[in-house]
């Protein structure tokens, strides 16, 4: 299989589509003539044109909204924010246009739409630069919210995505672009929506992660093993809908959980998860769920505050070890 | 009594005519019915009434083909019967009921009608103006030749989203409309309290490089031949008008408005200018109709609005289950 | 004691507050002319006059940002937002400038500003109209969140808002503006930010909840004592910070909590705030944390559907039995 | 070569002048060791460039008093230096430590110096325009005479907060003066790609009913002339004030942008056109300095630049816990 970097995954999955359905455009901010901020469309616009690939001006709440707008008469856009941070000021596009309109209609209108873009904390871009915004569009009935962390998912995912037919919140991480992985180049790989996967199979505890978090968890699974402790990693892609499935299925058997997130903790997809947790299978659990996160506060410039409030493998190897009383 | 002004040579047909006179008083009546039915807490919600403004909904809808689009805001029901929705459907939805238009879950501010090209209702000031762009970029995206009309009030000229989609759409040369309902109120707040200037053709027009025109909104004919050359403009590929369409609103802002900031003198000379008023005269002294011609017409509106009163009384619930239905075309799960 | 309604409360609070200090001013939506949208205003521009009673455009994003840029320079601005659900196109200016310049720069501004207005599922109002925003707000370090429930709290729970130094987002309820109650008219009477109040004390279960549902909480408590279960409820005031203490104190008595919001249930405060119990006092719960939460749907305009979707008292009830295995 | 256009008479002393031409060299200075830092992974993030536009900040910022405000957007090492801000604690800050002017919090984008009035570097676009206005209305409320000068990016024309903002600012007449930076370029996109008018004075000033002027930004004493009408205007109560200094970007967007958009011709073409160059030769040709005054000048700024430097490279961490710190006023409680 080829060896590509997520950002080709994701070029890929939006070229793919688009060879495939004319009704599927691609509109943000320099994702044409410039290739892209982070080169995610690189090349798109020789390939397919100023008429499907569009670049617009600083109107987030505009762009997000002309994409809206765009859906309910069938085409199927794809709205790239520069990065998730800057859909703050489109926050009402989405939550209020893309996640009731087919509801207020009665079920009239559809919403295939996508907004994806990079998200994380990405290297001292400071607070306003560093949004992780999953907890807030999770939080909403009729948003489905989808977090990649490997090449492969990205486009397996990205191309379920534009397929849909409901409004899609798919966030990537600045820091994984440049990951490389094995990426099938099959038109008709697709992930489903909603289904996490066993990114390491275990039997002690099960790690619950997503996103750049799959890295850290995975290498601390691996220093985790070392000391005999066997960790199973659950990656768990969409954030919402859960995969409560999968998740039940792991922890019923390890009977421990950790969760490890770059996001905030408070009301948080961390504490989403474990509430769910608790009432499904509250007598499997031998421990309280744990929990790794990124540390209350604004995310600084200086370097060293920033990789001082990012969940470290370290970090993750002592909440495992604390919640095994080891 | 004042004149409208398109006397000279009428711009429709006799048949159009009586059409658009017929649905302004369906939009009169329809709304005075739902005041009644407000008051007696068969709608609920917030219930914002169009009367005073029907001849810039009639006027400019009057003048679409069938397959162009129509969206406005909350103030919506005018729009929607004048996209010819079917008033029970309508009717049902004011009272929440599964026969409604959007099958009683988006109510009074939130009417739909896909059939007919009619993309909503929609309650936050401003938000749907990009949201007519997109519909304006879909049809120049397949290289259709409709058009989307799209309606706001005057306090959504100082929403943020408005003036984003304006450049873009100016940018992009989209067979949008836009249409500002100028009442000079944004709630309770008059237009030189809201917007730094009066003449909004400028700051919705040359502000954007797109051709800005004031109407009288509450002349029919007017508002439609304006509306034509807008129309004209954008299936020719020339892009986007601004109609500035000064009117009045009878009503408070919504039903729970008592009004306190105008006086009885000012109501009272706007109703003169009444636009059904305006219109029958007009029509009456072109000889197209006369006064037991109207009476008629009246009559059958009354009757029809009955009907719809009627059947959204009769029309049953939604089942309290439903309410999980519709969020999304995949199935639902609720995150519980 | 005068019995007053809330939204006397809260114009008390303004209203003494200004009397009290020039640099509180008032602005927003029809605060002025027309004696605010929901008659929290009332007189006020009678007494204070235009300069301090501002009415604006309908320019939620823009006048959020005149606020904070106001507090930047010493003002102590109470932005009020017609309704909560209104703020969601200021979200920007709320998560990135109010909950980060003073970070940002080091500490050298601070941003003395609440923004406030009502929120909830106040009847037919439908999916726009009707969000509760608490827990995108809490989700945010920098940004604290008050949520009074009582006329009491309301008034000294704003006046604390209005004379604290950092930004508040201050969330009524619109269900509860109509709503009496013994409130202090001692210009000096003040409740602290952060702390719960139990509003009834009892020992089998604990019911934590905040704004409107504790009315239904009450209620609940009550027809439980009847079947003889004794409920304490705490009533949070204060979102974040959590008044953790109390909370703990109180589970740690009961051994069993029951969490009642009117919000939807992922990622939000009660699963915020049982995580965080969890992880506190595993060992002192006998059961899983109960919740009772508003259905995971955008809201409907069909009254019936709405109420459906409510927590209800019966609904309470059932979880508080449930929980004891009645 | 070209020349600036204000020789005949000049706007300011030769005490001034030599102090506006050294800002201007500290400025590109700073900033041509910034980029060698940043290449060298001493600065982080983004690190946005001035380089080109020195005379607009110098010009503008020049003519205010010290009890005035300023407040611009990430590009905002350049009004940071020209308002006065200590080089040491502005590299100090690119380089995260704790001496910095934000305490190695804010970076780059983010410059603060409460004491100097200058009320930050902020990211976000449009964000800060709002923000300006309110630190005008707190003037205004306290009635003061102060204005708020405020600067932003051609890209920054097309987002909604700016034109909610305009629209308060001139209903209110807030003593507040816009600048907006035209380099033709938002990020990669050029002007005529993003914006429907090229000239900006019609969005920003005709559109709101606030003089629009525009200004030469690369001939600081233009600037400077035309900001001093505008803050005359502001401070007598007359309102707000849109400027737009036409410019040019010698740099990428940022440190990652390899300008790709632009042939080597353009951009040496713009070199011609250096305000420092043309200033140089401006007040040479007035005999207000000669050419090893200029060479003594730009040793001074190395020098100072050079310490600075040093300053920063050895300046401490701030140590790690800090990080809970300038949350809140009262005691932060992380929700953890
Ligand atoms: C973003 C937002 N802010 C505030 C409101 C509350 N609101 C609803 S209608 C309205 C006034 C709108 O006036 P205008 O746009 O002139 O329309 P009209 O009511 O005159 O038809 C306000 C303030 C809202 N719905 N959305
Ligand atoms: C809301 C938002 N969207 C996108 C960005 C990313 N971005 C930063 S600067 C910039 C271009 C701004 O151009 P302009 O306003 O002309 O300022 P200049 O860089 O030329 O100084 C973009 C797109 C952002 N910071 N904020
Ligand atoms: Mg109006
Ligand atoms: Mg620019």
């Amino acid at each position: 299989m080829p060896v590509i970097q997520y950002r080709e995954a994701l070029n890929q999955a939006m070229s793919e589509e688009m060879e495939r359905d004319d009704r599927v455009f691609l509109m943000g901010e320099e994702v044409a003539e410039y290739n892209g901020a982070y080169k995610v469309s690189q090349g798109m616009l020789d390939r397919f044109g100023p008429r499907r690939i569009i670049d617009t001006p600083i109107s987030e709440e505009g762009f997000a909204g002309i994409g809206i707008g765009a859906a309910m008469v069938g085409l199927r856009p794809i709205i790239e924010f520069m990065t998730f941070s800057f859909s703050l000021v489109a926050f009402d596009q989405i939550v209020n246009n893309a996640a009731n309109i087919r509801y207020m209609s009665g079920g009239q209108f559809s919403l295939p739409i996508v907004f994806r873009g990079n998200s994380g904390m990405a290297g001292s871009l400071a607070a306003t630069h560093s949004h992780r915004p999953e907890a807030w569009y999770a939080h909403v009935p009729g948003l489905t919210v989808v977090m990649p962390a490997t090449p492969a998912d990205a486009k397996g995912l990205l191309k379920s995505s534009i397929r849909s037919d409901d409004p899609i919140v798919f966030i990537e991480h600045e820091n994984l672009l440049g990951e490389r992985g094995e990426v099938p180049d099959d038109p008709e790989f697709l992930i489903p929506i909603g289904q996490a996967e066993i990114k390491r199979p275990g039997s002690d505890v099960t790690i619950i992660t997503y996103s750049r978090s799959l890295l850290t968890s995975l290498k601390a699974a691996e220093k985790l093993a070392d000391e005999g402790i066997d960790c199973e990693v659950v990656d768990l892609r969409t954030i919402r809908p859960l995969d409560m499935e999968t998740l039940v299925a792991s922890v019923t058997k390890t009977h421990r959980a950790v969760i490890v997130e770059e996001n905030w903790p408070y009301c948080g997809i961390g504490a989403g998860i474990a509430d769910r947790l608790y009432r499904s299978i509250f007598d499997e659990l031998d421990a309280p769920i744990g929990r790794v996160f990124t540390k209350d506060a604004p995310v600084p410039y200086n370097r060293t505050m920033e990789l001082a409030m990012l969940p470290s493998v370290e970090g993750v190897v002592a909440e495992v070890k604390s919640l095994l009383n080891r | 009594m004042a004149h409208a002004e398109t006397d000279a040579k009428p711009i429709t047909t006799r048949h159009q005519a009586l059409g658009w006179l017929r649905q302004m008083l369906l939009i009169r009546r329809f709304e005075e019915r739902s005041a009644m039915l407000y008051q007696q807490g068969k709608i609920g919600g917030f219930c914002h009434l169009y009367s005073g403004q029907e001849a810039v909904a009639v006027g400019s809808i009057g003048v679409l083909r069938e397959d162009d689009y129509v969206i406005t805001a909350y103030r919506d029901h005018g729009h929607a019967l004048a996209r010819g929705m079917d008033p029970e459907a309508g009717m049902a939805e004011m009272l929440g009921k599964a026969a409604g238009c959007s099958k009683g879950k988006g109510g009074s501010m939130h009417f739909f009608d896909a059939e007919k090209g009619f993309l909503g209702g929609h309650a936050i000031v401003g938000s749907h103006i990009p949201l007519a762009a997109g519909v304006a970029f879909a049809i120049k995206y397949r290289g259709g030749d409709q058009v989307c009309l799209c309606f706001f009030g005057d306090g959504a000229m100082d929403q943020g989203s408005l003036h984003e989609t304006f450049n873009m759409a100016s940018l992009w040369k989209l067979p949008v409309i836009y249409i500002v309902e100028n009442n000079y109120m944004s709630m309770g707040t008059q237009l030189h309290r809201h917007s730094c200037l009066l003449d909004l053709t400028i700051r919705g027009g040359t502000a954007y490089g797109i051709p800005g025109v004031a109407v009288d909104g509450n002349d029919v004919e007017a508002v439609a031949a304006t509306t034509r050359e807008a129309i004209a403009r954008a299936r020719s590929g020339d892009g986007p008008t601004f109609i500035e369409a000064r009117t009045y609103r009878f009503r408070g802002h919504s039903m729970s408005d008592p009004m306190k900031y105008r006086t009885r003198e000012e109501a009272e000379k706007a109703r003169e200018r009444d636009p059904i008023i305006l219109y029958e005269s007009q029509l009456k002294e072109r000889g197209w109709i006369d006064e037991p011609g109207i009476e008629q017409m009246h009559e059958a509106v009354k009757a029809e609005i009955d009907e719809a009163i009627e059947f959204a009384i009769q029309a049953p619930e939604p089942p309290v289950e439903d309410l999980y239905e519709d969020i999304t075309v995949a199935p639902h799960i609720p995150q519980e």
